[in-house]
């Protein structure tokens, strides 16, 4: 532990209105790892450079993720945080806690690690910041003893994560908590023992809002979906009307193929031109819903833009039932198809994304025993370049 | 408070048991929602209503904060509260009558309420110099400094709609940069530094070599031993290859800095997901404050607002009034960089005569 | 008639003097244009009118069908006549009561007037099998073919707006078949056979190596000398080999044939210049009458005519539906050749969740 | 000359309303010339392939283009093909002749050559179709006797076409035909001796109607355009409405940035919102009409998919002015940049569009020496691959 802390650049940072972590890193500044925290960021700031080893191999016995090891480049000055390792726990379906439960969680981590947290890590984990390889075992145990387990890293299965979904949205089209909680549980062994050519994150949204950004941060984007048509609530669109809401500007010529029409103060809607986009039932809450015959569509390959640059998950199926009755068996089968021909085809470090675009959406498709359909893609080919597959041979005529 | 018995491959507990009875009640069947005010919403189910409160959060907390959190939660929600996917805090109330008090107490503790509708979120970002080896700048101090610079625009509902914020330490980019609405992105501006002492130790050649996608990264020997050497003409600094060989830091600090990007959205709400565009391709790493980052993208944000229409998201607003015509209301001057020159480079050259004079 | 000075790099002659007195006039000057009727037009200048009678032609000529044409101009349009950018003649008429007379005289001759607006135009195509050592069908035959099964199409304007066709006989595409509103593409389905005992005097091996965009030919000794190779599993038939090494001839009357495109177009009317984009993969080659081929094109242009807005063309109107409904209303299968797979294939895929169900 | 012609097959062409080929071929069928060819043609629809050898190298001395070599690969059994070489006679601008003009060149044809023609051909010569080697130098004599001249072929300048612009048009923005004639006369060297990477062919539309497909088909396209506001003529506006015409669904709907609006017999246009697609003014062509402040935008690289995929051209200087007055020396200047670059850097075999998408539009534009605009691009690059040129050096610290 090094001097009395001096942080006049970070001090900056304790200014303005909106909540600063300096401040609150200082509150916890009597610790040795905090406050060397803190002068180690000091340095980076007046030198404008991170002073972070490149990460290290540390982990829980067994496991061969969840530990993120972190040294610092100069623990002379900084002992404090010569060792930094944050830990990834597993969060629950939504993000949802009681102060029990998390006060729990806070008294294991004041214990054994600096204090400090991300609530929660961007792929979904509750991120605990800051320990040293020899309380990662004592960590462990006392988390899996309240129930809890570590989260992904590395070559794996990466933590699941959904949207609130049917717990607080009228919109979600499938059980998005009930499949995030099954898929996790069903998948321990990929979630914890990394075996992948690389990373596999799923997210699920219940509707095509995406709020858990599925179709840009994650290989298997789950996003729910109906196949009828939006329900109308025909008295609300009324008072809508009444209130003096402009529906025509708002709503009409908003919809991507304007297939909505007021007529006086009907709403009517030509489904069969719908693309789903979920626009007007988000501008119009209390008259439209998604249909009664839901599902979800399953789209792959959502990631940033390490190496070959930023993708868009694909389309791959348009509508799948979720069916917790049947245990999920279609999402478990199909995933499970995904798996296997990426490992067999795929190379080290290869996402599911780049994969597809590497052995072409046809071969992937015929890889994991999926139809070709018009809905996969935005335009059939336009150029000539066809791998014809099927001949006329000389005896055949 | 340890174990004897070590359990393992257990997953996560039940979400069943953190949530509200009247969200357990009402569960796949809420009628619709409301906003009460900003920050606040309600949701109608079937059997009664939940009140939701956002409150933001740094995301960087320490169990100081939690605790602080959770202890609110006990008092007015029930003990029930859960985290978003932008990382702010929601208490989840049964009771409506403890809104007020529950904000004025998240207030005196200088923590605001708002982050709904048509409004900034908390920003998605990252762990830069706090934790990250990759970090090309910090992500945590430039959430406060822009968020202080743009606190109005999330305790208020005033924006056209929605605008989504995030900031990543490097090209990576753990989080949403690729797709936001604003996103300020650190990067590194030159070739990595070898130290060709520890490279032959630390690096396996040829996943280092592989790991180049400009193919920059060459084989060669050193006083016997095998090491890489780098074409820095082609190298973009991806830092790729330091993700796979520490030998190769890229950290520089005269020539890190900042890029901000603009116009990505991710929900399929009237048009596709689009991706993060490039709007200034550099500015300097000027910790603490960075004024040169919260100005430009205060005036990003002040321009939208003035100029986008009610349900336009800023990709929507730019696509409507074309890219030139944003270059000219930013003051943003459009440079070489601009252009793309990566691997889909010739999808985004205008191949019509479509423009405005 | 041979002169004895030997003259060269004069260039073509002055526009000048084949324009109609009335164009030299108001040239530059002409206020508007009306359509009269099928396939005439009358442009109002600021001192007089000229009336534009448009007439067929299978561009493909004799000097017989050109005299008649010259004899007809001389007759009528006072010895002016132009070929339009599609290879229709056009009569340019000072006097509006010559026109009647000279389209009775064309049609008595067999030569239909149209193609204007919202009508089927003339076909542009290619050699084919009467002149190009390329050709994987006939080009001057389809057109005949599937222009008597559009005549109607050609003498009336009753489509929903101009549709343009092309037909070419081979990849090389040398004319409009990227950017047609339908196009049929004749095309090879095998790769080259090799004829090793002239391709190494014919040949340059290191030119003939690189003309293939898959990397698909590699060199090879045969009998001590070098020819070339090729890996027929990446060969996509592009004959590009054959067009720089003739030993590489690409002919299989078996598996030629013809395959059928819709959704180009070039001007910038509403939309930006759009390529066309595969709708059957492959029909046979069947000549004389191709009937497969004339009943796809058929099929595709009596399903945009019935539902099709005015002013769309065939692109416009399959964005606005989407594909999917194209495939289904035209009954034309989706296959998983219609998936690219090619240079900017992914551009392609749909990274939205925007569909019809 | 082979046995008695018959031609069962190509006799079904015979039939149809749409004038037949095969009739008028069959009206010079006692040229051997012609009789073979469709002896030989009636054997490629037998036999469903073609019978020609590939090109040879013919020409006219002193050029290096203009003459397509062509021979049967079966001369036994159609010896009046054996020859069967193409001449490409460069078209007047906007293919306008006078019935005297092209009986001359049809006299010149028919003694020397098969009396086959096309009428043009698709870059825009006029192609006549079918002589032999000893042929070529008096047909040659003869034509330029007549003031006529060859196009090109191989890798040269390619006869350059144009719509038929002011002469007949009132949406032309420059003076199409006359450009068309100064280039061709300018470039008679690049036209006629093959010296580039590839061919280079110039398109001439008047508006962005683009009726030579220059977008698609050309090298280079230069398409007028205008800067200023459309012009209205507000009488005839209203006797579009008053007849009906509903102005409503087919201009303003289909306007790509509704920046048109009607006002009871008054239409608006927000000028600073058109995107010069013109239609609109096609639509109302006796009411609307291109701005004052006229001129052309230049794009390069259209071209079909050999080998890289298909290409339309790209827009490279938003708006020059075309001045005639000035000789076109703005256009002469840009071309000849473009040329010495190209020649410099291109490859073999590769087209301008091509050579573009290789060294990238930044470099091609540093090269020729415009500045980059937003208005070349579609959208600023998404991916974070930014080759930094400017750095601070430590010293400069
Ligand atoms: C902790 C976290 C950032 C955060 O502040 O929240 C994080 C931190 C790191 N990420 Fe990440 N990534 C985190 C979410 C993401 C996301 C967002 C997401 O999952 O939604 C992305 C973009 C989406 C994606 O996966 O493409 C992301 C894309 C990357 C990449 C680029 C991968 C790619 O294929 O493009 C790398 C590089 C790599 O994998 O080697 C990377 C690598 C890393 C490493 C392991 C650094 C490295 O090069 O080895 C970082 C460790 C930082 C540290 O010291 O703590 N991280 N990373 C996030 C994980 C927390 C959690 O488990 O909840
Ligand atoms: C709570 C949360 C889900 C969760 O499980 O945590 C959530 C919840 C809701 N979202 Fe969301 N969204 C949440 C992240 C997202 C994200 C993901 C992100 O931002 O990274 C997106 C995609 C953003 C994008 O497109 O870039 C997202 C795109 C939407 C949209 C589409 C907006 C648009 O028009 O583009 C709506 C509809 C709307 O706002 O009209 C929506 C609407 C809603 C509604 C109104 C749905 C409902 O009826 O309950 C929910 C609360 C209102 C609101 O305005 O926040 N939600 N929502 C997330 C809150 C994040 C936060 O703290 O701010
Ligand atoms: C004569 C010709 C130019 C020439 O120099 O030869 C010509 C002449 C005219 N074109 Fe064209 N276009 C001519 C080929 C083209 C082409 C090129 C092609 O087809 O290969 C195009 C681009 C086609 C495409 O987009 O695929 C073309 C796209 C247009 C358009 C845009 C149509 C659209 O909405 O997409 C118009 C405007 C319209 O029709 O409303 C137009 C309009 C016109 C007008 C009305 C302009 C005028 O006011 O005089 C001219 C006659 C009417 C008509 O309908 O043909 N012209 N026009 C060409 C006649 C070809 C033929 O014989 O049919
Ligand atoms: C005669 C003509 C077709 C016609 O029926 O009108 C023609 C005929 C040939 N073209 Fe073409 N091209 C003709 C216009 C085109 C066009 C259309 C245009 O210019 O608007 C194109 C598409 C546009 C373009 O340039 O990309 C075209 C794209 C090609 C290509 C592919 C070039 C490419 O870069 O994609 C080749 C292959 C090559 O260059 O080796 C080619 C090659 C050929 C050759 C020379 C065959 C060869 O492989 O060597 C053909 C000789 C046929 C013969 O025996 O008569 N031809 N060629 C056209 C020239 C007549 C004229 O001078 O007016
Ligand atoms: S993704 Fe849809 S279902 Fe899920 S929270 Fe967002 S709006 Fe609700
Ligand atoms: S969901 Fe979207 S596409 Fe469907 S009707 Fe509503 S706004 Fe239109
Ligand atoms: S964006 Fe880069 S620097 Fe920041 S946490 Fe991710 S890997 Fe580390
Ligand atoms: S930083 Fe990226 S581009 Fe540069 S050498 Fe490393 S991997 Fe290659
Ligand atoms: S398209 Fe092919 S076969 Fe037809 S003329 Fe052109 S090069 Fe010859
Ligand atoms: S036909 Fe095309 S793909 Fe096949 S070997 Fe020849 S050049 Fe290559
Ligand atoms: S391109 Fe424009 S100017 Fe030329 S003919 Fe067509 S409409 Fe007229
Ligand atoms: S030219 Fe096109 S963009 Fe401009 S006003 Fe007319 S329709 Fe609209």
């Amino acid at each position: 532990m090094s001097d009395e802390l001096k942080t006049p650049l970070l001090d900056e940072l304790e200014k303005g209105p909106w909540p600063s972590f300096i401040k609150d890193l200082k509150s916890m500044a009597d610790r040795p790892m905090v406050k060397d925290l803190l002068g180690q960021l000091e340095k980076s700031y007046r030198d404008k450079r991170g002073y972070w080893k490149h990460g290290g191999l540390v982990g829980i016995m067994g496991y061969g993720g969840g530990v993120i090891g972190r040294y610092s480049a100069i623990p002379e000055d900084f002992p404090g945080v010569s060792h930094f390792h944050t830990v990834r726990v597993n969060q629950p379906s939504g993000w949802f806690y009681t102060s029990e439960a998390l006060n729990e969680i806070m008294d294991i981590w004041d214990e054994h690690g600096s204090g400090l947290t991300n609530m929660h890590g961007s792929t979904g984990d509750m991120v605990l910041l800051g320990t040293t390889t020899q309380e990662l075992e004592p960590i462990f145990r006392e988390l899996t003893a309240k129930d809890w387990d570590l989260g992904g890293s590395g070559s794996d299965l990466r933590t699941p994560s959904c949207c609130i979904g049917p717990a607080r949205c009228q919109n979600a089209c499938y059980d998005t908590l009930a499949l995030t909680y099954n898929i996790t549980h069903k998948y321990q062994d990929e979630l914890h023992r990394p075996m992948f050519n690389y990373k596999y994150k799923i997210k699920m949204s219940g509707c095509p809002n995406d709020c858990t950004a599925a179709m840009a941060r994650s290989d298997m984007a789950i996003i729910g979906i109906w196949k009828d048509d939006i329900q109308i609530d025909q008295s609300a669109i009324a008072e809508y009307v009444d209130s003096g809401f402009n529906i025509q500007e708002y709503v009409i010529e908003k919809c991507p193929t304007k297939c909505i029409t007021l007529e006086g103060k009907e709403l009517k809607i030509d489904n069969s031109d719908c693309l789903k986009c979920v626009h007007c039932i988000n501008v119009l809450p209390k008259a439209l819903s998604p249909g009664k015959e839901r599902g979800a569509a399953i789209a792959l390959g959502g990631k940033a833009p390490i190496v070959e640059g930023a993708l868009f998950a694909t389309l791959i199926v348009p509508f799948i039932e979720i069916d917790e009755e049947n245990g999920f068996e279609e999402v478990h089968d199909l995933l499970e198809r995904i798996w296997e021909f990426w490992d067999e085809h795929g190379m080290n470090r290869e996402r599911i994304g780049e994969f597809i675009e590497r052995v072409t959406l046809k071969t992937f498709l015929e890889g994991i025993g999926v139809e070709p359909m018009p809905q996969q893609i935005t335009q059939p080919r336009d150029n000539p370049y066809i791998f014809y597959e099927e001949y006329y041979e000389e005896e055949t005529e | 408070m340890a174990t004897t018995e070590r359990r393992t491959d257990i997953g996560p507990p039940h979400y069943d048991k953190f949530l509200h009875p009247i969200i357990k009640e009402n569960y796949g069947k809420w009628k619709y929602h409301d906003t009460l005010r900003a920050g606040v919403l309600v949701h109608v189910g079937e059997t009664g209503s939940i009140y939701t409160v956002r409150a933001a959060s740094p995301r960087l907390i320490s169990t100081n904060f939690i605790r602080l959190m959770t202890g609110l939660a006990t008092k007015y929600s029930d003990g029930y509260l859960r985290f978003t996917s932008r990382n702010n805090v929601e208490f989840l109330l049964g009771n409506k009558d403890n809104i007020d008090p529950l904000i004025k107490e998240l207030s005196d503790n200088g923590v605001p309420v708002g982050g709904l509708n048509n409004s900034i979120s908390n920003v998605v970002h990252t762990q830069g110099w706090v934790h990250c080896h990759s970090a090309a700048t910090d992500a945590s101090g430039l959430v406060k400094v822009v968020m202080d610079e743009l606190y109005e625009y999330f305790v208020e509902m005033k924006l056209p709609h929605k605008l989504r914020l995030a900031v990543a330490c490097c090209l990576n980019m753990c989080g949403a940069v690729h797709a936001s609405d604003i996103a300020i992105l650190g990067l590194h501006r030159t070739p990595p530094r070898i130290d060709h002492s520890t490279l032959p130790n630390l690096c396996e050649i040829p996943t280092t070599v592989a790991s180049c996608p400009n193919n920059a990264i060459r084989p060669t020997s050193i006083e016997g031993k095998t090491t890489v050497k780098v074409d820095e003409d082609k190298c973009m600094y991806c830092g790729n290859c330091f993700t796979v060989c520490p030998a190769m830091p890229m950290a520089d600090p005269l020539n890190d800095g900042v890029s901000i990007w603009v116009g990505g959205k991710i929900s399929n709400a009237r048009t596709e997901p689009m991706f993060t565009k490039l709007a200034i391709p550099f500015l300097p790493n000027n910790p603490p404050r960075w004024p040169e980052v919260t100005e430009a993208v205060k005036n990003i944000v002040e321009v939208y607002a003035k100029n986008a229409k009610p349900y336009e998201r800023v990709g929507e607003w730019i696509n409507r009034i074309g890219w030139p015509k944003f270059f000219d209301l930013t003051g943003i001057e459009f440079t070489k960089y601009h252009l793309d020159d990566f691997r889909y480079a010739g999808t985004t050259y205008r191949r019509s005569m479509h423009n405005r004079y």
